[in-house]
C-alpha cells in the first residue's frame, strides 16, 4: 500500500438545509485511479470543489500529501500539485487552442508572467505541440477555442490541467457532453497520458461503462454520503448502489472484465 | 546582429517609421495641427491605459483620475518644487499616478463589470471634489504651468511648441513600442485570459487579481504620462481633468479606435480630435450631437473600432 | 495572435490614414483661411451648458447684432463708419463649453487655422487663465469681455495683445460691501451661499473681507457651499434659515440663482432678511415678483438694467429687444463694449480703409477711452489693458399691476473707489482699508 | 434641536427626490441590464415639457391653478412614454443581449444626442413653472424653519411610487412574468412570455419615471441646459449604493445618501461636495453588490 496522497476527514458541507456532503472520509493512495459515481445532486462536484479549494467546507479537514489545504485558494492547491478539469470545459474561447496551451504553460512555469517577454516563444510552441500530439488535437492548434468541437474542448481542458505535471488530477465528468462514439477514444487518450505521467486520478463519472472500464476503485455517493467504496466489482454489485446510483441491472462481469 | 533579430515583430520598425513621419511633420505641418496632434497623442496615451484594461475585460470610467494626477503632478512640481525640466516633470507626474494606482489598485481589482466602472468613476470624482475645494490650487480655475526647459535648454515661441510636439511624438513612439510588446507578452495575454475565464486562470495556479493589478498600475502609469504631456502642452491644468465626462471621452476614443492593436488608440485619438474640432467649427450648437451620432454609428456598424478597417483578418477583443 | 496578424503593412496603412486626416484638416484650413479682405473676429462664448442661457447666448446675440449693424453702418456716432475701418466684419462663433484644455486648442485653431484677426470672448475664468499666455504667444489681439478672475494680469504680467474690457469680481464685491453698509446700516449678522467653485469662493472671500473692514462689528453666521449646478437647495436654505442672519450674500448666477430665489422665496427665507446677489441683474426679467422687493442686485458694471441713457444705448437697447424679444442683460452689454473697443482701437491705429495690423489694434486699444452703451470705458489699468468702469447696485422692485420690474435706490461706485491700484493684491488693499480709493 | 429636525426633514425631502430620480434607472437596469446614462436626458425632457406647458397654462385663463399640479405628471407620462418607446424600439431593441458596459456607452452616446436635441427644441433660455411650487404654501417648524409644502408632498409621492412599483412587481401577474424574465430570459421566452413587449414596456416606464422626476422638480428650479447631466451620476451613486436593479435598494440608497448629504450641509458644509461619492465608495468597498444587491451565482 503506497503513500496516501489525498485524505478527507469527516468533510461536511451544507447549503442552508441541504446537506451536499456529510462526514466524508476518503483516503486515496498514490497511483490509484478512483471513480466517483452517484446520481445528480449526490454531492460529487461539491466534493471536488471542496477538495480544490473552490468551496469552503462547513466542517472537516482535507489533507493533500499530509498537509491540510483548508482555507487555501485553488491556485495554491494547484501549485501544490493537484489539478482539475471541469464538467463544462473551462477555456479561453476568444483565444486559439495554441494560446490556451501557452497560457497554461506560462502558469506552470511557476514564476509571475513577464510583461515584456512574449508569450509566444519557440520553446513553448514546441512543448505545446508535444502536448497536442499526446492528446491528438494538433489539427485544431490555431483554431479559436469557441470554434472547436465539444470533445476537443474536453481534451484541451484536461491537457491544460496536466501541463503543470500535477501529481493528482481530478476529472469532473470528462465524457459529459461527448458523443458515445467519441467518449472511449477520449478516455483512452487521457488515461494513456495519465498512466505515462504516473498521475493519481479521481474522476466523477455518470457513465458506468466508462467507470467500470478505467478505474481501480469506485466511491459511490448518495445524497451527500458515501454508500460504497471499494473495487469496481464489489461496488457495482452492491445492492444499494444498484438501486440508488445505477438504477438498472448492469452486467458487472462484462463491464469490469474489459478493463482488467 | 540583424534587424530581424532586433525587432520582436515587423510592427516595431513600422511604428518607428510612423513616429519618424510624425516627427518630420513638425517642420511642414501648420502650427495648429502640430498642437492638435500633441494633445491628441497625449490623450492617446491615456486611452491606451483604458484599452489595456478593456482587453482585460474591465472598463474604467475613471481613467481621468490618473490623467489629472499626471497633470497636477507636473503642475505642482513646476509651481511649488521649482522643477523646470520637462523630463523630470513628466517623470514626477507619472510616478505620482503610479503611486496612486498602487494605493487603490488592490481594492479596485476586486471588482468587475459595472462595479469596477462605478468605483473608478467614484474615485476620480472624489479627487475632483478635493481639487475644487482647494482654492489654494485655484479651485475650478486651476492654474497655469510655466513653459519647461529641456535638459537646460529653454526654447521660445514656435521652437517651444515644436519641441513639445517632438517630445510627445517621442514619448508616444516609445510607449507604443513598449505596449506593443506588452500586449503580446505573457502578462498581456494572461490578462486577456482573465477576461475570458477567471476560474480557469485561478486553476492554472495564477492569481487573476494580481494580473489585473499589474495591468491597472501599468494603465495608470501611461495615463499619468499622458496627463503630464497635456499639462506641458496646454500650459494649464484644472479639476475638469478629473471629471467623469473626461473619462467618458477616453472610453469614447477607445471604442472609436478599437482595442485590437497598440496603434488603435492613437488612430482613435487623432480622428476624434480632428472630428471634434471640425464639429465645433461647423456646428457650434450641435457638436455634442455629432459626436453622439458618430459613436452610435461606430458601435452599430464598426463594433471593433477603426482598427478593424485596417485589420479585418480576425475577430477582435471587445469591451 | 497580435504578433501573428498585425504585420507592418497594417501599420503603413494606418500611418496613411493619419496622413490623410492631417491632409484633410490642412485642406479645409485653406477654405477657411481664404484671405477675403474681411476683418475676421473670433467670438468664443458658451453656446451649451448652464452658462449658455444667462451669459453665452445674450453675448452671442449681442455680437451678431453689433457685427450686422456695423457692417451696415447702422451704429450711431462715433461708430458710423461701416464695419471695422471700412472693412466688412466676419464673425467666427465658437462654443466655450468643454474645459480649458480644449479651449486652448480651439484658440490656436481660431488663430492659426481660421486666421482670425482678433478674438473676443471667454466667460469662464479658467478659460481666461489658460488662454492668456497663448494670446500673448500667438500675438493676436485678444479681448476678454466677461471673465471675472483677478488673476488674469498676474498670469500675464506685462500684456501686449491681451485686454479685458470688463471688470473683475473683486470690484463687484467691494462695491456690494459699500452698498450694503450704506443701504442697510444696521446689518449685524451675515450668511453666505456660494456655488462651490472658484468664482463663488473668491466672491465670498472678497465680500467677507471688505464688509468686515467696513463694519468690523458684523459677524458671519453661516457659509453654504452647494455644488455648481446643483439646483436643489433645500438643505442649504434650512441651514441659512436656522442661522437667521440679517443679510445673505450670494454670487450665484443664472439658473442656480433663480432656483435659489424660487425655493428660498417659497420657504420665506427672505422675509425680514436682505439678500444681495452680485450677479442678480440677469434675473431681472425672470423673477416676476418671485423675489422679495428690496433684494439688492448687481450687474457687474453699468450694464443691463443699470445702463445709463446715451445715444448708443438709445440705439442698442431697442435694437436688441426688437431682434431677440428680450432686454439685453449685462453679458450683452459687455460683448457690445468689447466689440466697439476693438473697432475704436483699429480705426485709431490704422489708416482709413486699410486692414488694421495686430500691432495697430493693440497700440490703439491700450489706454484708449471710448464710448459704449454702458457709458465711457477707460482702459486705464495694467498699462491700459484693463478697463476701469463704475459698478452699480440697486434694489429690486416689482410692480404686480404692470408686471414690470425696476431698480430703485441705484448707487454707482466709480472705478477709482472700488478698484485696487495696479500692483496691489486685492486682499492686501482691502485689509489696508482701501488706501487711495476716491469715492464720491 | 432645530438643526436636527432640519437635518431629518431635509434628508427626507432630498432622499425622496433622489429616489424619484433613481427609480426609473434601477428598474430599467433590473429588467434589461442596461445602465441608462440617457436617464438624465429623460429627466431634462420631463422638466422642460412640464415647465413649458405649466407656464403656458398660467399665461392665460386656462382654469384653476390647482389643475397645474396634474399637468406635471401628465407631461411626464406623455413625454416619457414617447421618448422611451422610440429609443427602445428604434435602437436598443437591436442591441439586446450586448455587453452591459457596451450598453453604458450606447446610452452615453444617446445622452450626448439628447442634450443637444433638448437644446434645439427648447433653446438655452431658462423656463419657469414656479406657480405650483408656491401654490401649496409653507409649513413652519419652530421660529425660523419653514418648508414648502410642495417639497413635503414629494416625500408622499416618492413613497407612493415606491409602493406602486413594488406591488406591480410582486402582486400582479405581469409583475411575476417580469420577474421571470429578470430571472432567466431564455426560460421566460420558452414559457411564451413576450419579452420584446416586456422590455419596451419596462423602458417606457423607466423613462416615464425619469421624466416624472424632472417634471416634479421643474417648479422648484429654473429649467435650463445641463440639468440632465447633473442628475446622472447622482442616480448612479444611489442605485449602486442600494444594489443595482432593486427598487428597495434604490429607496435605501436614496435615504442613506440623502441623510448623509443633509447632515454634511448642516454640520460640515465643506465636505458636502464629495460626501455622496464618499458614501458610494465606502458602501461598495464593504459590500460590493450594494445594500440590497444579490451576489452572483457560482459559475461551476
Amino acid at each position: 500500500m503506497s503513500a496516501i496522497i489525498l485524505e478527507t476527514r469527516s468533510l461536511t458541507r451544507t447549503f442552508g438545509a441541504v446537506v451536499a456532503a456529510r462526514e466524508l472520509n476518503v483516503r486515496i493512495a498514490q497511483g490509484e485511479i478512483v471513480g466517483v459515481i452517484g446520481s445528480n445532486g449526490a454531492g460529487k462536484t461539491t466534493f471536488i470543489n471542496m477538495v480544490t479549494g473552490y468551496l469552503p467546507p462547513s466542517s472537516g479537514d482535507i489533507l493533500f500529501d499530509g498537509n491540510s489545504v483548508l482555507g487555501r485558494k485553488p491556485r495554491d492547491i494547484t501549485r501544490m500539485g493537484m489539478a482539475r478539469s471541469f464538467q463544462v470545459a473551462q477555456l479561453f474561447p476568444k483565444l486559439t487552442v495554441m494560446e490556451n496551451a501557452m497560457v497554461s504553460l506560462v502558469a506552470a512555469e511557476g514564476t509571475q508572467p513577464s510583461f515584456l517577454r512574449p508569450l509566444d516563444t519557440p520553446q513553448r510552441r514546441e512543448r505545446a505541440n508535444a502536448i497536442f500530439e499526446e492528446f491528438g488535437v494538433s489539427r485544431y492548434r490555431d483554431a479559436f477555442v469557441s470554434t472547436v468541437p465539444q470533445g476537443t474542448r474536453k481534451l484541451v481542458d484536461i491537457a491544460m490541467a496536466l501541463v503543470s505535471r500535477p501529481r493528482m488530477l481530478l476529472l469532473d465528468e470528462p465524457t459529459s457532453g461527448v458523443s458515445s462514439e467519441e467518449k472511449f477514444a477520449l478516455m483512452d487518450t487521457v488515461m494513456s497520458v495519465v498512466r505515462q505521467y504516473g498521475v493519481t486520478v479521481l474522476f466523477v463519472e455518470h457513465d458506468m461503462e466508462i467507470v467500470a472500464r478505467y478505474v481501480t476503485r469506485i466511491i459511490a455517493f448518495y445524497s451527500g454520503e458515501i454508500i460504497a467504496d471499494g473495487p469496481p466489482r464489489s461496488v457495482l454489485g452492491d445492492a444499494r448502489v444498484q438501486e440508488f446510483v445505477i438504477g438498472r441491472d448492469l452486467n458487472v462481469d462484462s463491464a469490469v472484465g474489459e478493463s482488467a | 546582429m540583424s534587424l530581424r533579430k532586433f525587432f520582436a515583430s515587423p510592427t516595431e520598425p513600422a511604428l518607428l517609421l510612423a513616429a519618424a513621419v510624425f516627427a518630420a511633420g513638425a517642420w511642414v505641418m501648420p502650427a495648429w495641427l502640430a498642437f492638435l496632434l500633441t494633445l491628441a497623442l497625449a490623450k492617446a496615451l491615456v486611452v491606451l491605459g483604458v484599452v489595456i484594461q478593456m482587453r482585460a475585460g474591465l472598463v474604467s470610467f475613471g481613467q481621468a483620475l490618473f490623467y489629472c494626477i499626471g497633470g497636477y503632478g507636473v503642475g505642482l512640481a513646476s509651481q511649488y518644487l521649482g522643477v523646470g525640466d520637462a523630463f523630470a516633470l513628466l517623470a514626477l507626474g507619472t510616478v505620482a499616478a503610479t503611486l496612486m494606482a498602487l494605493a487603490c489598485g488592490w481594492l479596485l481589482t476586486r471588482y468587475r463589470e459595472i462595479f469596477y466602472a462605478m468605483l473608478t468613476l467614484a474615485l476620480s470624482m472624489i479627487l475632483y471634489g478635493v481639487l475644487v475645494k482647494s482654492s489654494a490650487l485655484g479651485s475650478t480655475d486651476g492654474f497655469n504651468v510655466s513653459p519647461p526647459s529641456f535638459l537646460g535648454w529653454v526654447p521660445e515661441g514656435d521652437a517651444r511648441k515644436r519641441t513639445l510636439y517632438l517630445l510627445t511624438v517621442f514619448a508616444a513612439g516609445a510607449v507604443a513600442l513598449g505596449f506593443h510588446r506588452f500586449m503580446v507578452s505573457s502578462l498581456g495575454r494572461v490578462t486577456e485570459a482573465v477576461r475570458e475565464n477567471e476560474i480557469r486562470v485561478e486553476y492554472l495556479g495564477l492569481s487573476p487579481q494580481r494580473m489585473l493589478f499589474a495591468n491597472y498600475v501599468l494603465a495608470a502609469c501611461v495615463s499619468g504620462l499622458g496627463g503630464g504631456l497635456t499639462a506641458l502642452a496646454s500650459g494649464h491644468i484644472d479639476p475638469d481633468m478629473a471629471i467623469w465626462t473626461t473619462s467618458g471621452e477616453f472610453v469614447f476614443i477607445a471604442i472609436l479606435g478599437g482595442t485590437g492593436h497598440v496603434v488603435a488608440p492613437f488612430i482613435g485619438a487623432i480622428v476624434f480630435s480632428v472630428l471634434r474640432t471640425f464639429a465645433i467649427q461647423e456646428a457650434p450648437n450641435t457638436w455634442q450631437m455629432t459626436l453622439g451620432i458618430t459613436l452610435l454609428a461606430l458601435i452599430l456598424f464598426l463594433p471593433k473600432g477603426l482598427w478593424s478597417l485596417v485589420d479585418r483578418s480576425k475577430p477582435e477583443v471587445s469591451a | 495572435m497580435q504578433s501573428k496578424l498585425c504585420n507592418s503593412h497594417h501599420t503603413f496603412r494606418l500611418s496613411a490614414i493619419a496622413a490623410t486626416l492631417s491632409l484633410m484638416a490642412a485642406v479645409s484650413t485653406g477654405a477657411n483661411a481664404a484671405d477675403n479682405g474681411k476683418y475676421r473676429i473670433g467670438v468664443v462664448t458658451f453656446l451649451s451648458g448652464a452658462a449658455a442661457g444667462p451669459f453665452g447666448v445674450p453675448a452671442a446675440n449681442s455680437a451678431k447684432l453689433l457685427v450686422e449693424a456695423l457692417n451696415n453702418g447702422k451704429v450711431p456716432a462715433p461708430y458710423g463708419k461701416k464695419g471695422i475701418n471700412g472693412l466688412e466684419i466676419e464673425m467666427v462663433l465658437l462654443d466655450e463649453n468643454g474645459g480649458a484644455t480644449k479651449q486652448t486648442e480651439e484658440f490656436r485653431n481660431l488663430v492659426q487655422r481660421q486666421k482670425v484677426d482678433a478674438v473676443i470672448g471667454y466667460i469662464s475664468s479658467g478659460d481666461c487663465l489658460a488662454i492668456a499666455p497663448a494670446a500673448e504667444e500667438l500675438g493676436v489681439p485678444t479681448i476678454f469681455f466677461d471673465c471675472g478672475t483677478s488673476k488674469v494680469f498676474e498670469v500675464v504680467k506685462n500684456p501686449k495683445y491681451l485686454f479685458r474690457t470688463g471688470l473683475d469680481s473683486v470690484v463687484d464685491n467691494i462695491a456690494a460691501a459699500h452698498y450694503v453698509a450704506e443701504a442697510r446700516p444696521n446689518v449685524k449678522t451675515i450668511a453666505s451661499i456660494q456655488q462651490n467653485y472658484a468664482w463663488g469662493q473668491e466672491a465670498w472671500a472678497d465680500f467677507a473681507l471688505a464688509f468686515s473692514r467696513i463694519k468690523p462689528e458684523s459677524k458671519v453666521v453661516s457659509e453654504q457651499w452647494p455644488k455648481l449646478g446643483q439646483g436643489q437647495y433645500g438643505a442649504e436654505i434650512s441651514a441659512l434659515s436656522v442661522s437667521n442672519p440679517d443679510l445673505i450674500h450670494s454670487s450665484f448666477w443664472g439658473g442656480d440663482m433663480e432656483a435659489l430665489m424660487l425655493q428660498g422665496g417659497a420657504r420665506g427665507l427672505f422675509d425680514k432678511k436682505t439678500v444681495v446677489l452680485t450677479a442678480g441683474e440677469t434675473g431681472m426679467e425672470h423673477f416676476k415678483g418671485q423675489v422679495a422687493n428690496g433684494t439688492i442686485l448687481g450687474g457687474r458694471g453699468p450694464f443691463g438694467a443699470f445702463s445709463p441713457k446715451n445715444a448708443l444705448n438709445d440705439w442698442f437697447r431697442p435694437a436688441f429687444i426688437a431682434q431677440f424679444k428680450e432686454s439685453p442683460t449685462y453679458p450683452a452689454y459687455k460683448m457690445a463694449q468689447a466689440i466697439l473697443g476693438l473697432k475704436a482701437a483699429a480705426e485709431k491705429g490704422a489708416k482709413a480703409g486699410a486692414m488694421p495690423t495686430a500691432d495697430q489694434v493693440v497700440q490703439g486699444l491700450a489706454g484708449l477711452s471710448y464710448e459704449a452703451p454702458s457709458g465711457t470705458v477707460n482702459m486705464a489699468r495694467t498699462k491700459g489693458h484693463q478697463a476701469v468702469q463704475s459698478v452699480s447696485f440697486g434694489e429690486y422692485q416689482f410692480d404686480a399691476k404692470s408686471g414690470k420690474a425696476t431698480l430703485t435706490k441705484v448707487k454707482t461706485y466709480a472705478g477709482e473707489c472700488v478698484m485696487p491700484p495696479d500692483g496691489t493684491a486685492p486682499a492686501d488693499w482691502i485689509k489696508a482699508g482701501f488706501p487711495g480709493a476716491k469715492c464720491n | 434641536m432645530t438643526t436636527l429636525l432640519a437635518i431629518l426633514i431635509d434628508g427626507a425631502i432630498y432622499a425622496s427626490w433622489l429616489f424619484l430620480v433613481a427609480a426609473g434607472m434601477t428598474i430599467i437596469y433590473g429588467v434589461m441590464r442596461v445602465l441608462n446614462m440617457a436617464h438624465g436626458s429623460f429627466y431634462a425632457i420631463g422638466a422642460y415639457s412640464a415647465a413649458s406647458l405649466v407656464s403656458w397654462y398660467f399665461s392665460g385663463e386656462h382654469g384653476g391653478p390647482y389643475w397645474s399640479l396634474l399637468i406635471l405628471p401628465a407631461c411626464a407620462i406623455v413625454a416619457g412614454a414617447i421618448i422611451g418607446l422610440a429609443i427602445e424600439q428604434g435602437l436598443l431593441r437591436f442591441l439586446r443581449g450586448s455587453d452591459e458596459i457596451l450598453m453604458v456607452i450606447v446610452t452615453y452616446a444617446l445622452l450626448l444626442i439628447l442634450e443637444d436635441a433638448t437644446k434645439l427644441i427648447w433653446g438655452v433660455n431658462p423656463y419657469f413653472a414656479y406657480q405650483p411650487y408656491k401654490l401649496l404654501g409653507q409649513t413652519a417648524f419652530g421660529a425660523h424653519l419653514r418648508f414648502a409644502n410642495y417639497d413635503l408632498m414629494l416625500i408622499g409621492v416618492a413613497i407612493v411610487i415606491g409602493l406602486l412599483a413594488w406591488a406591480a412587481l410582486n402582486r400582479t401577474n405581469k409583475g411575476r412574468l417580469l420577474r421571470a424574465v429578470i430571472h432567466d430570459r431564455e426560460i421566460a421566452i420558452a414559457m411564451g412570455v413576450n419579452v420584446n413587449a416586456m422590455f419596451a414596456a419596462t423602458f417606457a416606464i423607466g423613462a416615464i419615471l425619469g421624466a416624472l422626476a424632472g417634471a416634479l422638480t421643474a417648479p422648484a428650479i429654473s429649467v435650463s441646459p445641463g440639468i440632465g447631466v447633473e442628475v446622472i451620476v447622482l442616480a448612479f451613486a444611489v442605485i449602486v449604493v442600494g444594489g443595482l436593479g432593486s427598487i428597495g435598494g434604490a429607496a435605501a440608497g436614496a435615504v442613506l445618501v440623502g441623510l448623509s448629504r443633509s447632515f454634511a450641509v448642516h454640520i460640515a458644509p465643506e465636505i458636502e461636495l464629495f460626501v455622496i461619492y464618499g458614501v458610494m465608495f465606502l458602501v461598495l468597498a464593504i459590500r460590493p453588490q450594494g445594500l440590497f444587491g444579490q451576489t452572483l451565482a457560482r459559475r461551476i
